[in-house]
């Protein structure tokens, strides 16, 4: 019995991470602060004033998801992927992460987007159909985001095995949601990175549903489960705690930058909303669900523990309504600003270089617009 | 006769093989309890049962290869890509697994599977939800690609592709779901026109223009428009992408002498590509002018904003139709 | 916490499959018969007759793979993949199934298609390129190989799933190898048999190696611990202990019968041979890890095990060499009963209803070759 | 110079770019130790490391999508698929992002990946192991795909597709792995043919022969058998599938006024569809016969003994020539 595969290492080396039927949770949905010795010491940075910013971050986005809705709802936007009820997975996460990480998501994580400085024209360019990107993925250390389920999980694997090979320590985060645990790539992506040791978090938003499956369908177990059978620590954790997000995400990215690979994390959430604003919930999942959920809303629980901590929670939430106003005003300015593009822009950029067919093409298609008033332009 | 929108008259025909013939199960993404994104299957699942109508883990290549197992042990599955931009995870599975096993077991195992996927453009919508990807499977031995362009066709065009021993690419015009039409829901199969061959859906003399899927009608409106120009268009709804009912077309070009074929897939290497070479090849002496494709453009589908740049239209069809005819057009004094 | 997803399942209370970190042994390398509580009963009808059964089995499936790689070296065949040291694992699998169970291998299994009963000419029609097949699927229970690494591992549960809405009890084994553990489809194909609780056994030959690459490029830790991720239990067992393989198949077999969904085998072996018989070994791989499997021999131990339990081991041998001699006289003699395919035959069931365009292409190829002295025919 | 096998040339080229650049990472299935099955990474391991030649698991999707991400990084990842036929699991990946990621990110990210798949017959293998899937690249907007068919194209262009900011499907004729060329290696890449250009490989004034990859070996040849007829062809290789130099090809025909194209790819829907329909758009007038396609059949690669069959060779090659020519051939007195 000399082989490597005769031994199995000791999956019990990485201590809590290898616990995924556990529940990791340091607020609870009341508000009451739980104190965890080995989650704890990830967040002991976290004091009042950070989780008042924390508060903050989550209603503004909050209320960003509301104007984007509201917007396409008046036409402004062609569709729009609600984020409600999944702030706190996606503020906890995205707060964790340095600057030259790197976040690779799919088309719900506004809130990733924002944490990562990007801007409102730039959010809402995709959405109201006037580019097929709203930002340059290296000015804020973010990927364009993926339709394709699971795709960019290998992704993030691949720029974690670069970032690896060249002794940096900064490391890829990729966002996926509960459905897309069942593509093939994000098994994969589990395969490549437990193999090269990657500095790649996974962090999967299990927000109950893929459009109208319920994760029962993806997957009979817990889905952090998963990482384990991949020798990928697999984390399960509340992800409606901001604190509890943050810390996981932390020790997770922490974990990656000290050369130990890759770690799985489930944050359990729910999306409030329709799948898009193209969804009709209803047909699928009922009122009793929702209501259970209200209750373990992200950011009330945040507002208690601060209200409890003495904090001043009334002027906590007339600061987060005028940055929402703010914020709002802001979206709707940057719709107006976001111009239709040009008609032979539909050629640009599908080649780096010179392609000779389709610069025929373009110029053909100039000739074809010149004969109409206006032409090309 | 009833008056059914596409998409209601696919639902009717679904409904009438999977009442005919047990071993049919549909399989997809979320084509259980919700209907399908675009209604499809609304009902059939209440109707038939969550083993006839069953709602998957979201994997392409899992679904269409647990198709291939379920027709192994002798079902015909019928497959929903819930966008043709998602089909391509499942590629692997339909190239060389659906359109090989036949062969590859010298015809001892059937592949009777029909993998439905709306198509196209036009509603303006996000990324890889406005493809057209038909070229790749036509160019896939043995595989059948069909696209259906009216209600009528729909009905009874998924309900031949589901009897069909063999695997059938069913391409469905997305952005004509809503469109209403006739249809004889009591005509029996044996009666209707097979699954392989073209119908000339207008008459004309001067050029022969040849589409299929949403495009269809966008041609029928272009030979009504070029009427008023003096032109008469022979519109030819191709129906059947592999194989291409060439007889048609050709028997309709040697009598008008040019041909225009228009797809929404881009140009290099589409079907267009294969029309014109094929009619080339068969009506050589016919052929006044040389065949002329408008197509979409060689670019990943565009932003919403910008579709209707890329997608062919009704002008863009006449331009080519003037192309052919050598009337004045775009390229007009432009060398070939 | 009102959706299942709080609630993982119980893990433990499917016993014995759940330890995907223990080596199930029943047979030891020197030939001792190890005793297993849990293992023991699944084989306890395998008396003297049943264990020189399949060490017979295994010696004539040895013999047929020295035959075939000799007939590839000679030009009769143009390739061959050699079993040499996977008897056990696919004999003592095979031999556990029922004849409406249905097998979908991949390209090594010639044992499997020994014992479902596939013939000499049909088992080496493919490898002397004369046709795309060998046998018919519905003949023999088992499907036509698949060399795409891991695709069957979904038909195989389709075909389960199809089974079980008929309220059959038959079952489905896919074999795969520990590469083929990488690819999305098989992967995938844990998802779908744990959510439909497919009657499938997914049966792994570890065998060390995928082609160049070992085991431990595409998992850090044993390959039945994969299972475990996906809900399904994970057995590891000793892949050159065809009783050890034969109680496990055995088990999961009755497990998926009485509609308890799949099982995840991984039987630990070895390739002794080259991948194919394209393949130099020596490149990659080391005389010494040869030899330390050497002493692991699947038929060795069995022949041990017989003489220590009184066996007229001589008399065994003297059969087993028989039939191996009349095995390779079968298959020489099969060779050439092998006729060349007719040219026209190419055209030969690429659809199964007419097909206008390929009708043509038959047409005007059979004119071309009608130019040629003899024609088509 | 020095004389190389189109593999060693390979080689050579990879070693170059390695050498040149160190984000030039290789990845594949066994083209590390063991050099590759074909062993065109021979060696290269041992020279710069298992982080820059990398053996990655089992799994097509894994090895494009994780390029992808190396790309992100910054890296140019030149991708081994083993053989043509398993580029299918790694389709979406290919299609839906490397080919589509410069233009969805609006030219942010670039996507300097090269494929290198070993494509095409003639070896006596087994299924899936003789492909030619290059017309589903083709048709891909976004990619550029290229096949080389010598020794010295074969070093030049390896270097051109892995320095080349877009992706490149390179196509490697795998049953000319083996045969012999004169190979500058100290010339610079500044100087060499372009990729995106066609080579006129033989002169000629009677019909000109398009193709690519392994063939070009046998349409040489033909051109040489055919001088003993009094039949003149000129030979081009085209080198680049997309985009085609269609310059090249129109001036040829142009001049001979007939066209033939040979590919081992299926017909329908394939590059030859292509090069007929476009030529015939550009060079109507001078066209003295259809465009003749010779190509495999549509059907799946067959079992080895009927391969020979199935691609095109000397003699199929030559009958198309005929055709072209109006000469006495297979066809003649058939009707179109
Ligand atoms: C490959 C692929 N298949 C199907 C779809 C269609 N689709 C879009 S979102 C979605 C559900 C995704 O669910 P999940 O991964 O849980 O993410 P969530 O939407 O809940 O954030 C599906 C099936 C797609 N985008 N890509
Ligand atoms: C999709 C695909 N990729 C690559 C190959 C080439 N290939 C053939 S066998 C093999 C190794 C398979 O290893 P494993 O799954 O362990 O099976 P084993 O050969 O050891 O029985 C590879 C890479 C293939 N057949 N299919
Ligand atoms: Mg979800
Ligand atoms: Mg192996």
């Amino acid at each position: 019995m000399t082989t490597s595969a005769m031994t199995p290492p000791d999956r019990h080396a990485t201590g809590l991470l290898t616990k995924p039927d556990e529940f990791l949770q340091l607020i609870t949905p009341s508000g009451e602060r739980r104190h965890d010795s080995e989650l704890d010491r990830w967040v002991e940075d976290v004091d009042l004033d950070a989780l008042r910013a924390l508060h903050l971050d989550m209603s503004v986005v909050r209320r960003l998801d509301t104007e984007a809705t509201a917007l396409q709802r008046q036409g402004e936007l062609g569709l729009w992927p609600p984020l409600a009820g999944q702030e706190a997975a996606q503020i906890g996460s995205a707060r964790a992460l340095r600057d030259d990480d790197f976040a690779f998501t799919s088309y719900r994580e506004h809130a990733v987007a924002w944490v990562r400085g990007v801007g409102p024209a730039d959010l809402l360019r995709v959405w109201r159909g006037a580019a097929a990107s709203g930002w340059n993925p290296f000015e804020h250390g973010m990927a364009v985001p993926q339709i394709i389920i699971g795709a960019q999980a290998l992704h993030a694997t691949g720029w974690a095995m670069g970032a690896k090979w060249e002794g940096s320590d900064a490391a890829a985060v990729a966002y996926f949601g509960d459905g897309a645990t069942s593509e093939g790539d994000v098994n994969e992506a589990l395969v490549f990175a437990a193999s090269f040791d990657a500095p790649v978090v996974f962090l999967c938003q299990n927000n109950q549903w893929a459009i109208s499956e319920p994760v029962g369908l993806q997957s009979r177990q817990p889905l952090a489960r998963r990482a384990d059978g991949f020798g990928i620590p697999g984390i399960r954790v509340d992800g409606n705690d901001v604190l509890a997000v943050m810390a996981t995400t932390r020790m997770a990215l922490d974990r990656a930058r000290r050369g130990e690979g890759p770690t799985f994390i489930e944050a359990v959430t729910y999306r409030m909303g329709p799948h898009t604003t193209a969804d009709d919930p209803k047909r699928y999942r009922g009122e009793e669900e929702l209501a259970s959920w209200r209750e373990r809303d992200p950011i009330a629980r945040v507002r208690a523990l601060l209200e409890a901590s003495g904090a001043d929670v009334e002027a906590l939430e007339r600061e987060a309504a005028e940055r929402a106003d703010r914020m709002a005003a802001e979206l709707r300015a940057a719709i107006t600003s976001i111009a239709d593009p040009e008609p032979l822009s539909v050629f640009d950029h599908v080649y780096a270089e010179p392609h000779a067919h389709l610069e025929r093409q373009r110029e053909h298609y100039t000739r074809y617009l010149d004969q109409f008033e206006g032409g090309a332009r | 006769m009833t008056a059914l929108t596409l998409g209601g008259a696919l639902n009717a025909g679904l409904r009438r093989s999977l009442a005919g013939d047990d071993r049919v199960v549909l399989l997809g993404e979320d084509i259980g309890t919700l209907g399908g994104v675009f209604r499809i299957t609304d009902g059939l699942k209440a109707e038939f049962g969550a083993h006839r109508v069953v709602d998957t883990p979201l994997s392409e290549a899992g679904i269409i290869g647990t198709a291939v197992g379920l027709a192994y042990r002798g079902y015909r599955p019928v497959v929903e890509i819930q966008f043709d931009g998602f089909i391509y995870p499942g590629f692997d599975q339909i190239v060389a697994q659906v359109a090989k096993l036949h062969y590859r077991s010298r015809g001892n195992v059937r592949m009777p599977i029909t993998i439905r996927v709306p198509f196209g453009g036009g509603i303006g919508a996000a990324e890889h939800h406005s493809e057209s990807p038909e070229a790749y499977f036509a160019h896939t031995a043995g595989l059948r690609v069909v696209a259906c362009s009216d209600a009528a066709d729909a009905y009874v065009m998924i309900q031949q592709a589901i009897a069909s021993d063999d695997p059938v690419l069913f391409f469905e015009p997305k952005r004509r779901y809503h469109v209403k039409g006739e249809v004889d829901e009591s005509a029996s199969l044996a009666d209707a026109k097979p699954l392989g061959v073209a119908s000339v859906v207008a008459s004309g003399t001067d050029v022969t223009l040849v589409t299929y899927g949403a495009l269809v009608q966008t041609a029928r409106d272009a030979a009504i428009a070029a009427q008023d120009d003096g032109v008469s268009i022979e519109v030819i709804d191709l129906r059947s992408l592999s194989p291409m009912d060439l007889t048609t077309v050709a028997s309709s070009v040697r009598r008008t002498g040019r041909l225009v074929i228009a797809h929404e897939a881009g140009q290099q290497v589409g079907l267009g590509a294969e029309i014109a070479a094929s009619i080339t090849e068969r009506c050589f002496e016919f052929l006044e002018a040389a065949p002329v494709r408008v197509t979409g453009h060689d670019i990943p589908y565009p932003p919403a904003k910008l579709e209707r740049h890329h997608l062919p239209d009704l002008d863009r069809i006449l331009d080519g139709v003037d192309r052919a005819l050598g009337r004045p057009n775009s390229l007009s004094g432009v060398e070939a």
